[in-house]
């Protein structure tokens, strides 16, 4: 799929992410254009329903992004988030969600080179596994018959 | 408990499957207050614009397609067809997106259901209308109904509250009726402000200030469940027996005829008995259903 | 043409040809099993196999005629404006092999709601389509108690053809002109001797003894009426529940259903779905909840099924099919509950 | 440790708390109204305390009523319902001079699904199930068959860590010891199975369970650690699903709520044994339990004097996921 571009969110935390993706903007750093920010208080604001409805709705990728540990703005929010993030993408990963899809990463408010190669990295990562099917209903089912 | 005196539901049914929404347009939106509004709709289709009927105190549900269903009163009365009206509180998902509707916006119709105020049995009588809030909106259709055959009736009592000065609703009508001298009208909030020169205080205890007389009279009661719950004591104390109060309830609805179980008080549905009852019929139910 | 009085049989080994007979013409639906669950699903054109271990379905045949979910319809948004399409639905007759008594009766009960004052096209639509071929329970469960409830483990009532088992063979008994029609096509039936119909006779006594849950319905409608108002028997009685939609869902003739929408671009549908009293959701309004806590809604279900159905229909809305006291995960018995009605005498005066 | 002398401690200390006025309420188990189950009794009354029972079938976690009885109350609890109050406690759900506990050491309980399966009836067929040691005996139509534990306990069960509750202020026997690693294997097999499976059959595993389920919500209202007053499927703005049996909401619903209860589990199976329709939750549940171990070496409900799980960190906490 030569073609392809995956979509993906990338929820910033007000303080850092997103300051840094301001950054890497002005800088007119080159990054793939298939993320889509939402700017949210805390890397801790995000919950997991956030993640899996955005899966849900047929996103690629769902890209947390918080300030560095010890950085939070709210002194311990980050840490939080990670501890949150870990067992989601753990649990999403056993029940057969490929783990690139769920990701979280630390991008201060000076690093808009680090958001670039992020944003870099996980387009590839996502472009690597494809396409999110895996809400769609037409993929390969058991050949169970259900009483109609 | 069978539906007694008031059972005549007129019923319009176009086409065979009643779960299916009519499409109609809104014409004109009109705040009424901070958090409710006036919707002006008519239908999409030319020939249900002609033949629509309905009555005072049946509901209709409309739809936001994609958002979801739910039901209110026609607020405009069927003398007065060239539109109708459904006056909405914004509360949650559904309503919140109505309001965001204007003029032009498709909205979906199904209806009307239910029964309606018995007008047979009301003719020649005097009339009380008491109202509390949004709960004016069915009432409203009945006393332009009313007012419109106005030599059908008699004496006509309006006691309308409201939390405040600004949550009355229809002040343009409360306006006409004011200047309508076959009408008596008093309106009452729980709490005043500075330019408010009527009364202050509940409906129920202004109510039983004025004392309408129950000599040949019928007192129709809409407002919110509190409201009903203190009013129909200050009635029977008034002298009205239970069968000369009427009031109109609302519960939660999904289906608006009767299928889907949950508006019920005892074995009445609101949606298909109802939503018009007289104290008689729910006496039983109402202080532990409603 | 069979004679309406003469009585046929059919061997049990020829079940699955006469099935096969029939999916010509049908969809046949039978009791099959997914991961340990038995649900009606088609049959899969090989044997007839379920005969040897089939008691009861999980999923109650009501999820046929009122499925789980299913779309009213999908409309189109353009702009502000909408287009409403109706689902194409298949006009294919369905044959249900085997269904039980208590679950033909369920859906008798059912079409009362759904036929009264309004038609509900959509569980009409399938139910007219639908032929239902029963089959007398040999071995009730222990949480039956359909005797109590004017039924019995053969009732034939409210099926088309039934079927009674008598060894290796099935009594085949025609109920409706639409039965005579199916069993008049088949070569596979024989005429019944006189033999035949005494075991039959015998296995419906014995079916009908083994039934040993009993309670009595006599004025139940009245002592829930009565103490309907006593806030601290239900608090009691409703103190174990945990409020899940099992006993609702899975019952055969609850009938109360959700409507929602969706709207994805701009292709949405209006789905309807099973809703259980069970849920505060049920009847949550903005402002408040008349069924706020669980005792109000436990005592809607039971006075709805035992005293508000009655009232409107005639008829109490519960076949004693034993579901809900099979799968409860508490053990939450109805039976007892209406065994044990506070007398007059028993009522807290203290009203809710 | 023998059932029968637990349930007559059980009863005679029951039986003094409510009588000297300790509790307003016992939460107990007494015999239900079908072959070889429990059901949770709930009584002020000394008269029902003779109803009490302590046998292998009761299965039922207790914990989950205690925020709807008003007052102090005695409950009767199983190592994991322990664990599960613990984790009330930690959240500040409960407070802990409000209850008694009455603490049974559990040695397992009977898997009647299973018992089932191997025996090839169901359970009103069968005249007894009953545990002797190290093997179940079943008897049918006067015939006796003999199993092994670890083919009719519950999976949960068979890798019980802590079968002694860990919270107690009367415990009615002898503490039982854990069995260890001799049955984890067969406790962990659904899993391990799955886990083998590559990514995308795993999900189509999942997918074709959730088909089954009809959403109601019997695994949420049974766990004592889905305790919201408003779960997040009732929320309608944003609405997070459809009130709609689809495999897609059913599956999300699922995850969610696993992702909630994280840390407050206790794999108690409870929600795997309400499931009407057969799902294996406990393999998502446990699965969940076991991360969490893995990555944080925490232990839900184990000390009731430390932050929940996901209101805590360490600055250490694990860092080898983040990009």
């Amino acid at each position: 799929m030569p073609d392809y571009e995956p979509k993906f969110l990338a929820l910033c935390c007000n303080w850092c992410s997103y300051a840094g993706a301001d950054l890497a903007g002005v800088s007119r750093v080159q990054m793939p254009p298939g993320f889509r920010v939402i700017r949210v208080m805390c890397s801790s604001r995000v919950k997991p329903e956030w993640i899996i409805r955005a899966l849900m709705s047929g996103l690629d990728g769902v890209l947390v992004l918080g300030c560095h540990p010890g950085d939070c703005h709210y002194q311990t929010g980050n840490y939080y988030a990670r501890r949150r993030m870990a067992i989601t993408k753990r649990f999403l990963e056993y029940m057969g969600v490929e783990p690139q899809r769920v990701q979280l990463s630390w991008v201060s408010a000076s690093e808009g080179q680090k958001f670039a190669q992020v944003i870099t990295e996980v387009t590839k990562d996502i472009k690597g596994i494809g396409p999110n099917r895996l809400f769609t209903d037409e993929s390969q089912r058991n050949g169970k018959e259900t009483a109609p | 408990m069978a539906v007694s005196d008031i059972s005549y539901r007129p019923r319009f049914l176009a086409g065979g499957n009643v779960y299916l929404p009519h499409l109609a347009v809104i014409e004109k939106t009109v705040d009424e207050t901070h958090d409710t509004k006036t919707l002006h709709f008519n239908f999409k289709d030319e020939k249900l614009r002609r033949d629509f009927v309905f009555e005072s105190g049946q509901f209709c549900l409309l739809s936001v397609l994609g958002v979801g269903e739910a039901p209110f009163c026609v607020s405009s009365s069927p003398t007065r067809r060239d539109h109708l009206e459904c006056t909405i509180r914004q509360v949650g998902r559904l309503t919140r997106a109505l309001h965001r509707f204007g003029e032009g916006a498709e909205i979906g119709f199904r209806g009307p259901y239910g029964n309606c105020f018995p007008l047979d049995f009301l003719q020649g009588k005097n009339l009380v209308f008491v109202g509390g809030g949004i709960g004016l909106a069915p009432l409203r259709s009945l006393i332009w109904n009313v007012i419109d055959n106005r030599d059908r009736y008699g004496k006509i009592d309006i006691i309308y509250g409201a939390r405040s000065p600004a949550d009355l609703c229809f002040s343009y009508d409360l306006e006409a009726w004011d200047k309508d001298e076959t009408v008596n009208i008093v309106t009452t909030v729980d709490k005043g402000d500075d330019g408010w020169t009527g009364r202050v205080g509940l409906v129920p205890m202004v109510l039983e200030e004025v004392a309408p007389s129950p000599k040949n009279s019928v007192a129709i009661v809409c407002g919110p469940p509190i409201m009903i719950r203190f009013t129909f004591p200050v009635l029977e104390k008034l002298g009205f027996t239970p069968e000369q109060m009427l009031t109109t309830l609302e519960k939660r609805m999904k289906c608006g005829i009767g299928k889907c179980g949950r508006c019920n008080i005892g074995n009445i549905y609101v949606c298909r008995d109802g939503p018009v009852f007289s104290y008689a019929q729910i006496k039983g139910f109402i202080s532990s259903e409603y | 043409m069979i004679p309406a009085t003469e009585k046929v049989k059919i061997n049990k080994k020829d079940v699955a040809k006469l099935l096969g007979e029939w999916s010509g013409e049908f969809t046949v639906l039978v009791p099959s099993r997914d991961e340990g669950v038995v649900k009606w699903a088609r049959w899969d054109g090989e044997d007839a196999s379920f005969l040897d271990w089939y008691r009861n379905t999980i999923v109650p045949p009501k999820a046929i005629f009122l499925p789980p979910m299913e779309e009213m319809f999908g409309f189109q948004k353009d702009k502000a404006s909408y287009r409403i399409e109706l689902p194409v639905s298949s006009e294919r007759k369905q044959l249900i092999f085997g269904i039980r008594p208590c679950d033909a009766k369920a859906l008798a009960i059912l079409d009362m709601n759904f036929s009264d004052a309004y038609e509900d096209p959509y569980y009409l639509a399938k139910r007219k389509r639908g032929v239902l071929i029963g089959l007398g329970c040999a071995n009730p469960y222990d949480s039956c108690f359909c005797t109590s409830l004017d039924s019995s483990p053969n009732d034939a009532t409210n099926v088309d053809v039934m079927l009674t088992d008598i060894g290796d063979e099935f009594l085949v008994e025609v109920i409706t002109n639409q039965g005579r029609e199916l069993v008049a096509k088949t070569s596979l039936v024989q005429v019944a001797a006189e033999t035949d119909e005494v075991r039959a006779e015998e296995a419906k006594e014995a079916a009908y003894g083994r039934v040993a849950r009993k309670i009595d319905t006599g004025s139940i409608k009245e002592k829930l009426l009565s103490c309907f108002e006593d806030k601290d028997y239900w608090e009691e009685v409703a103190a174990k529940c945990i409020s899940c939609g099992i006993c609702t869902f899975l019952c055969p003739t609850c009938y109360c259903f959700d409507i929602s929408d969706e709207l994805v671009k701009n292709q949405g549908e209006r789905f309807r779905s099973w809703d259980s009293c069970a849920f505060p959701l049920y009847t949550k309004m903005p402002m408040e909840n008349p069924r706020q806590q669980k005792w109000r809604r436990l005592r809607q279900k039971v006075c709805h099924k035992y005293g508000f159905y009655p009232i409107n229909f005639e008829v109490i809305a519960c076949t004693g099919c034993g579901r809900c006291i099979r799968l409860c995960p508490v053990n939450w018995d109805i039976t007892q509950i209406l065994g044990n009605l506070p007398t007059k005498e028993q009522l807290t005066p203290e009203k809710c | 440790m023998n059932h029968k002398e637990m349930e007559k401690k059980l009863r005679r200390e029951a039986r003094a708390l409510l009588e000297q006025g300790k509790v307003g309420y016992i939460i107990g188990f007494e015999a239900g109204s079908l072959k070889f189950t429990t059901t949770p009794l709930i009584t002020s009354d000394t008269g029902d305390i003779s109803r009490l029972v302590v046998n292998p079938f009761i299965a039922n976690n207790l914990s989950v009523y205690l925020a709807g009885v008003k007052g102090r109350v005695g409950i009767v609890v199983k190592g994991c319902d322990s664990r599960s109050i613990v984790s009330l406690l930690q959240d500040n759900k409960i407070a802990r001079e409000d209850i008694v506990i009455l603490g049974v050491p559990c040695s397992g309980l009977i898997d009647l699904g299973k018992v089932e399966e191997l025996v090839g009836k169901e359970r009103d067929e069968l005249d007894d199930i009953a545990r002797d040691g190290d093997r179940v005996v079943v008897t049918d139509n006067g015939n006796n068959s003999e199993f092994p534990i670890h083919e009719v306990l519950y999976d949960n069960c068979l890798g019980c860590e802590f079968p002694t509750p860990q919270e107690y202020d009367i415990l009615l026997g002898e503490p039982t010891l854990p069995a260890g690693d001799r049955y984890q294997a067969v406790s962990l097999m659904k899993i391990k199975q799955l886990k083998d499976m590559p990514a995308q059959q795993r999900w189509e595993f999942w997918r074709n369970e959730f088909d089954r389920c009809i959403r109601c919500y019997a695994c949420r209202n049974i766990c004592p650690a889905c305790f919201c007053q408003r779960c997040f499927v009732e929320e309608s703005e944003p609405q997070w699903l459809l009130p709609v049996p689809r495999w897609q909401d059913n599956l999300m619903f699922q995850v969610i709520r696993n992702i909630h209860v994280a840390g407050r589990c206790t794999d108690c199976g409870g929600c795997e044994r309400a499931c009407p329709v057969n799902i294996p939750l406990r393999s998502l549940t446990r699965e969940m339990y076991g991360i969490i171990a893995e990555l944080f070496h925490y232990k839900p409900g184990m000390d009731k004097d430390t932050a929940p799980f996901l209101a805590a960190y360490e600055a250490t906490d694990t860092e080898d996921f983040v990009r």
